[in-house]
């Protein structure tokens, strides 16, 4: 089964007054349709800058130097401008975190999708707008031909994140990325949301990469996870191997910080020192300092070992039991 | 039985819609009632004993930073009284609230609009015990590196401005800001959302820790049950700006009553 | 779980960044900053200039237009680069009395600058002051001056000056006056505004519920936090009281020939504007623009560089 | 929507009774008109005579009174100088404002707003910091300053054009302008380009602004992971946002042109209602100021009241009403 998105080397970086920072370092993992990948890493990890170099839509001073985004058989790097335009939004397409602030104010729902199906495929408005209608039916929205005439204040912020992710599926892209699009949410609707997603990932084979920082998120809703840590990434595998055999000694300090599994007002197992700053980073291994395991042979850059398809980039992974 | 440090009796809170000239005039013209207000918090009585962390826990809107606000002095409640020692917390009404105790301090959710960014740190912890004199003003740079030192930052860190901070290290730096008043009671909102996870587990460490050492007392606000859980003696749940459920922490894991 | 990364104590973690930073390095910071802008540093080394050459006119001119002694009816409408009777070269010829253009427009830039200055200080005070008291008391004060704030804003500062100096009569101080009275509405909106996205963050709860007294949360937390948008409102506020010193002074209503601005020297230049005896209007004219643009020009890149979007 | 309206109407029916007090005690407190209009020979029996005749001997309040009488008789006093009725006065002169205002904003929107839109879609590219340094000039440079060069160029030195007045009028759909004649155009437009030049300046800032804002949201970010081409996103997306503040201020610029038309009016002789109060200003017409003013303030707050109502009625977020 070829995948639907296929990334390679993926490099992104900032020009700063700082000097160069590399955001997204030699990042490289692929999803098969149907499958959500988790995305996971803490904030400044290159998670979000990931999924926007994927779609091209890094602004100066960025710019994403090096890699291929293979979506089913198109290289995206390879395009032109406009061609890479014209996949956007028809073959991936992305969702955003604050649902307040990803749909245009001052446009009717309707109309925005409308805009978003008629930019890829030429049909008369009020087609388009039956295709909007149909998408907010599939996400799950009730009376979706009312909605259509509604303004975004109008909807509750669970509702305009169905909206958005129904934006995305207009044109059933083989891949749709999503930012951290339950964290601006509370639980009880993210529960909701992540319910539906897992359901239309099923029914419509779409590819999804889930980038986000909470790892109960994941563990119930993907099928792999990559975990990403100052623009690497450190561990992949399935959720299973990830969540329940963590090797890389950084995803294991990740799962014991959540307080849930301890007895109650015992101190955490916790990861000393803070997130490194990309234009900091000590040399090799860029957890090394913070890192319980680390030697001297941490200095030198770690390589890629796999089990399997676990695989973590470190010198001394934790033992699979 | 010792009474409670803090007695949080009967409290409501409404906030008044503004109700424009025009908005009366209509309403006026057309029977109905102009303004009304929102009910943030509704009848909600709680106490928390000396060295007791209670817990409160809800979904956003649910009025649970609210009555932390009112129980930190900088919203005086629509009725009801908050009582610490038996000494009202603030006084006045609406918009003009005195605060009329140094003993409650509050630790923000976020700690990069906590701190004023054009304040050295060293200045924003000891300004409060120079101003109301709980510090000799000769003690008051070792106190500062002391109290930096407690919270497990360098005590040469006093004179460096917030934005050179991480948020982990900007949030130890607001609890050594209230620790520096020797509050009775912490009122902690949010005090770990915004944090990553491994910092998270650390700011929490550090709360148990001084927990420990300095016997604290404080209302722990969170979203999150599972740190709640972890750090709480006793949970509240507050659901529509009403507590709706009240249990030790360990109970309330087992047989949550309320989604 | 106990051989997880767990650390007995917490391991004091290095700051980010560059490691002390003191009001010095900030200032140093802003500079290179605003360097960055050769206009603006050019518009700079004009106004140092310029402000060096009118408040030292009394050294550098060479002649005392206010004196009228030292006036001589033949050195009347002498073109510009014209020796005259007082045996030196009038660079920029004289006017219509014998005025040595260049003593009057560097004696007229100086009542410029000393309106501009003082008015745009006074201003920004009472501005402050409003706009401060305002955004801090929140409830019915502040709605009561917000409300004559914009009442006042609403109609053009040129209109209210122009009432004002008609009000108050001819002169530097009932210039200054009017012109106080005209812009210190933008600082305390300014101000108003600042304030309001201000008090609503944390760290003035923090402060308000530590408690601290009311004087230093105003003076120590809220005032050091609304100042980048005033000193861009300022240096803006200073250049336009300077325009409309000289506007009012052109309508005939500022100051009178006898105590010259630039406005002055303009509109009685004008009159002779169909003769060609240009200089009389077209130099004072080009001093005040170069002075009214310079001032924007700083501002402007000062705006960019305290714009909180602009990337460090 | 009904109350926002009736509250807003309940508000400027203050703001215009309450600045009525003020101009008029404001003008009433400058000098003495008597000192002017009178010849200096003239007996004390005669002037004694002339302060009765307007009123002048009575306490202000009085004054007031009486005024606010004769204003709702459709009555706003004689001018001391042109000894015509005031009304009469300004509504002969308010044409030619009106018309030099209105070519004025128009020149400044239809380059103004491109401009400014091209300046904040490609905020780096030469044009755009070309542009913005043009604007820095346009709103910095004293207005009247930047009138005498056009005059000293374009009449003067190249008579191309006339350097003052108002050129001959024609009719055009019933009404009588210069904007009818080729001669009326010849007049209109250097004034009307020094008038337009200041406001030019400050929309180009504010259309940019408003731009390199809304280029920046996440709207903007969702449209084009949707695929949508630049240009759409541009005309369908953000022009339709940031035409809320713009129109704002376009509204409130028309009443402010409107008073800056004074300086143009006097460098371009331009016999509009600004000359006028200039005029009246030198000699101390306390008439002819106190019925400028009061039909300034009339015409602020209508323009307010109109603005509020646009806005309201082009931000559906307004409109509709928040629910949540």
């Amino acid at each position: 089964m070829t995948a639907a998105l296929d990334v390679k080397g993926l490099t992104t970086r900032f020009d700063t007054r700082a000097g160069t920072v590399t955001a997204v370092d030699d990042v490289s993992f692929s999803v098969e349709p149907g499958r959500i990948m988790g995305l996971v890493g803490e904030s400044g990890s290159g998670k979000s800058v990931t999924g926007f170099s994927i779609l091209g839509l890094i602004d100066e001073p960025g710019r994403v130097s090096g890699g291929q985004v293979m979506v089913e058989d198109t290289d995206l790097r390879t395009l032109s401008p406009d061609a890479l335009r014209s996949m956007r939004g028809r073959k991936v397409s992305m969702v955003f975190q604050d649902p307040m602030m990803t749909l245009n104010p001052v446009l009717r729902i309707g109309d925005q999708m409308a805009m978003a199906v008629r930019v890829h495929e030429e049909m008369p408005q009020a087609k388009a707008l039956e295709r909007a209608r149909d998408a907010l039916g599939i996400v799950g929205i009730p009376s979706p031909e009312e909605r259509l005439a509604a303004y975004p204040h109008q909807l509750s912020g669970g509702m305009r994140q169905r909206v958005a992710i129904a934006t995305a599926l207009l044109h059933r892209p083989a891949v749709i990325i999503a930012d951290e699009p339950t964290t601006a949410l509370d639980v009880s609707i993210q529960g909701q949301i992540l319910a539906e997603v897992r359901r239309l990932a099923d029914e419509t084979r779409t590819a999804i990469v889930w980038i986000t920082h909470d790892l109960a998120v994941v563990s119930s809703l993907a099928d792999d996870i990559c975990v990403m840590y100052a623009g690497k990434i450190v561990e992949r595998g399935t959720a299973e191997e990830v969540i329940g055999q963590p090797r890389h000694p950084y995803t294991r300090g990740l799962l014991d910080s959540v307080p849930g599994q301890h007895e109650p007002g015992a101190r955490l197992p916790q990861i000393p020192g803070s997130t490194p700053q990309l234009s900091h980073l000590p040399s090799g291994c860029p957890f090394r300092n913070r890192c319980p395991r680390a030697t001297q042979v941490c200095t030198t850059l770690p390589p890629f070992t796999s089990t399997g398809g676990h695989s973590v980039l470190c010198h001394h992974p934790l033992e699979v039991s | 039985m010792t009474a409670p440090l803090l007695v949080i009796d009967h409290v409501s809170k409404r906030f008044p819609l503004k109700a424009t000239l025009g908005d009366k005039l209509t309403a006026r013209l057309s029977g109905r009632r102009a303004g009304g207000a929102v009910h943030a918090v509704t009848d909600v009585s709680l106490t928390v004993a000396q060295g007791e962390v209670v817990g409160i826990v809800g979904e956003s809107g649910c009025g649970k930073s609210t009555l932390g606000r009112i129980v930190s002095g900088i919203y005086a409640p629509t009725e009801g009284s908050v009582l610490l020692d038996g000494q009202p917390v603030a006084s006045g009404r609406e918009e003009h609230v005195n605060k009329l105790t140094t003993r409650v301090q509050m630790i923000h959710q976020d700690p990069f609009a906590s701190l004023n960014p054009r304040m050295k740190v060293g200045e924003t912890i000891s300004e409060g015990p120079r101003t109301h004199g709980l510090v000799p003003a000769s003690e008051v740079r070792a106190k500062t590196r002391a109290l930096l030192d407690q919270v497990g930052l360098e005590g040469a860190y006093a004179d460096r401005f917030p934005h050179q901070f991480s948020g982990g290290q900007r949030q130890r730096i607001a609890i050594a800001r209230a620790l520096a008043m020797q509050p009775d009671l912490l009122v902690l909102d949010e005090a770990v959302a915004s944090l990553d996870v491994s910092i998270q587990a650390q700011v929490l460490n550090l709360f148990l820790d001084l927990r420990r050492d300095l016997g604290l007392t404080a209302l722990f606000i969170s979203h999150d049950l599972s740190v709640v859980r972890h750090v709480c003696d006793r949970v509240a749940i507050m659901y529509l700006g009403r507590v709706v459920e009240l249990a030790p922490a360990d109970e309330l894991y087992a047989k949550p009553e309320h989604p | 779980m106990t051989d997880a990364v767990t650390t007995p104590n917490i391991a004091p973690d290095e700051p980010v960044g560059p490691p002390v930073e003191t009001r010095v390095t900030r200032l140093k910071n802003f500079w290179s900053d605003f360097r960055q802008s050769w206009v603006a540093i050019g518009a700079l080394i004009v106004i140092v200039t310029l402000l060096l050459l009118s408040f030292g006119a009394p050294l550098v001119a060479p002649q005392d237009p206010y004196d009228m002694a030292m006036l001589d009816w033949l050195d009347a409408f002498l073109r510009p680069g014209t020796e005259g009777t007082g045996g030196y070269v009038h660079v920029l010829g004289t006017d219509n009395a014998g005025r040595d253009m260049l003593s009057a427009i560097l004696y007229g830039l100086r009542t410029s600058f000393t309106i501009g200055l003082s008015a745009g200080a006074l201003a920004l005070t009472i501005g402050i002051t409003v706009g401060l008291t305002a955004a801090y008391f929140g409830g019915r004060i502040e709605s009561v001056l917000m409300r004559i704030i914009d009442l006042q804003l609403s109609m053009p500062a040129i209109l209210l000056a122009l009432v004002l100096v008609a009000l108050l009569g001819q002169g530097v101080m009932q210039i200054i006056l009017a012109l106080v009275v005209a812009q210190y509405a933008y600082f305390a909106r300014t101000t108003h505004g600042a304030a309001t996205v201000e008090r609503g963050k944390d760290y003035i709860e923090a402060a308000r519920s530590t408690p601290l007294p009311t004087h230093r949360v105003l003076f120590k937390h809220l005032l050091p936090n609304v100042m980048p948008p005033l000193i861009v409102v300022a240096t803006v506020q200073v250049a336009s009281a300077i325009a409309l010193e000289a506007t009012l002074s052109f309508l005939g209503v500022g100051l009178p020939l006898t105590e010259p601005s630039l406005g002055s020297l303009i509109s009685n230049g004008f009159k002779y504007i169909h003769s060609d005896r240009y200089w009389l209007s077209i130099y004072p004219g080009i001093f005040l623009m170069i002075t009214v643009v310079a001032i924007n020009l700083v501002g402007d890149q000062v705006r960019t560089v305290l714009d909180p979007r602009h990337s460090r | 929507m009904f109350g926002f309206i009736i509250s807003r109407f309940l508000q400027a029916i203050v703001v215009v009774f309450a600045m009525s007090i003020i101009v008029f005690v404001g003008v009433y407190a400058i000098g003495n008109p008597i000192d002017v209009m009178i010849d200096p020979a003239a007996t004390a029996e005669m002037r004694a005579r002339l302060i009765a005749q307007y009123g002048l001997d009575q306490p202000l309040w009085r004054q007031y009174l009486t005024f606010l009488a004769n204003v709702a008789q459709g009555d706003l006093g004689r001018s001391m100088v042109y000894n015509t009725s005031v009304t009469g006065l300004v509504f002969s002169r308010l044409p030619a404002t009106l018309e030099l205002v209105l070519v004025a904003i128009a020149i400044a929107t239809i380059i103004g707003i491109p401009a400014g839109i091209y300046a904040g879609y490609r905020p780096k590219s030469f044009a755009s910091k070309a542009i913005m340094a043009l604007s820095i000039l346009g709103f910095s440079v004293p207005t009247f300053w930047i009138g005498m060069l056009l005059i000293m160029g374009f009449a003067v030195e190249l008579g191309w054009l006339p350097s003052g007045g108002r050129g001959d009028e024609g009719t055009f759909l019933g009404i009588s302008t210069s904007l009818a004649t080729a001669n009326g155009w010849s007049h209109v437009i250097m004034p009307a380009v020094n008038l337009s030049l200041f406001k030019m300046g400050l929309m180009i800032r504010l259309t940019r602004a408003g731009m390199v804002e809304a280029m920046q949201t996440d709207y903007v970010k969702f449209a084009r992971a949707q695929g949508l081409p630049d240009r759409q996103i541009v005309f369908k997306h953000v022009l339709r946002n940031i035409s809320i503040p713009v129109v704002t201020v376009f509204g409130l610029e028309l009443g402010s042109t409107l008073a800056f038309a004074v300086v143009t009016e006097s460098v371009f002789n331009w016999p509009g209602v600004g000359k006028l109060i200039i005029d009246s200003i030198l000699t101390l017409d306390r008439p002819v100021m106190v019925t400028y003013l009061i039909l300034v303030v009339i015409l602020f707050v209508i323009i307010n009241f109109t603005v509020d109502i646009v806005y309201a009625r082009l931000d559906p977020r307004v409109r509709l009403g928040g629910t949540k």
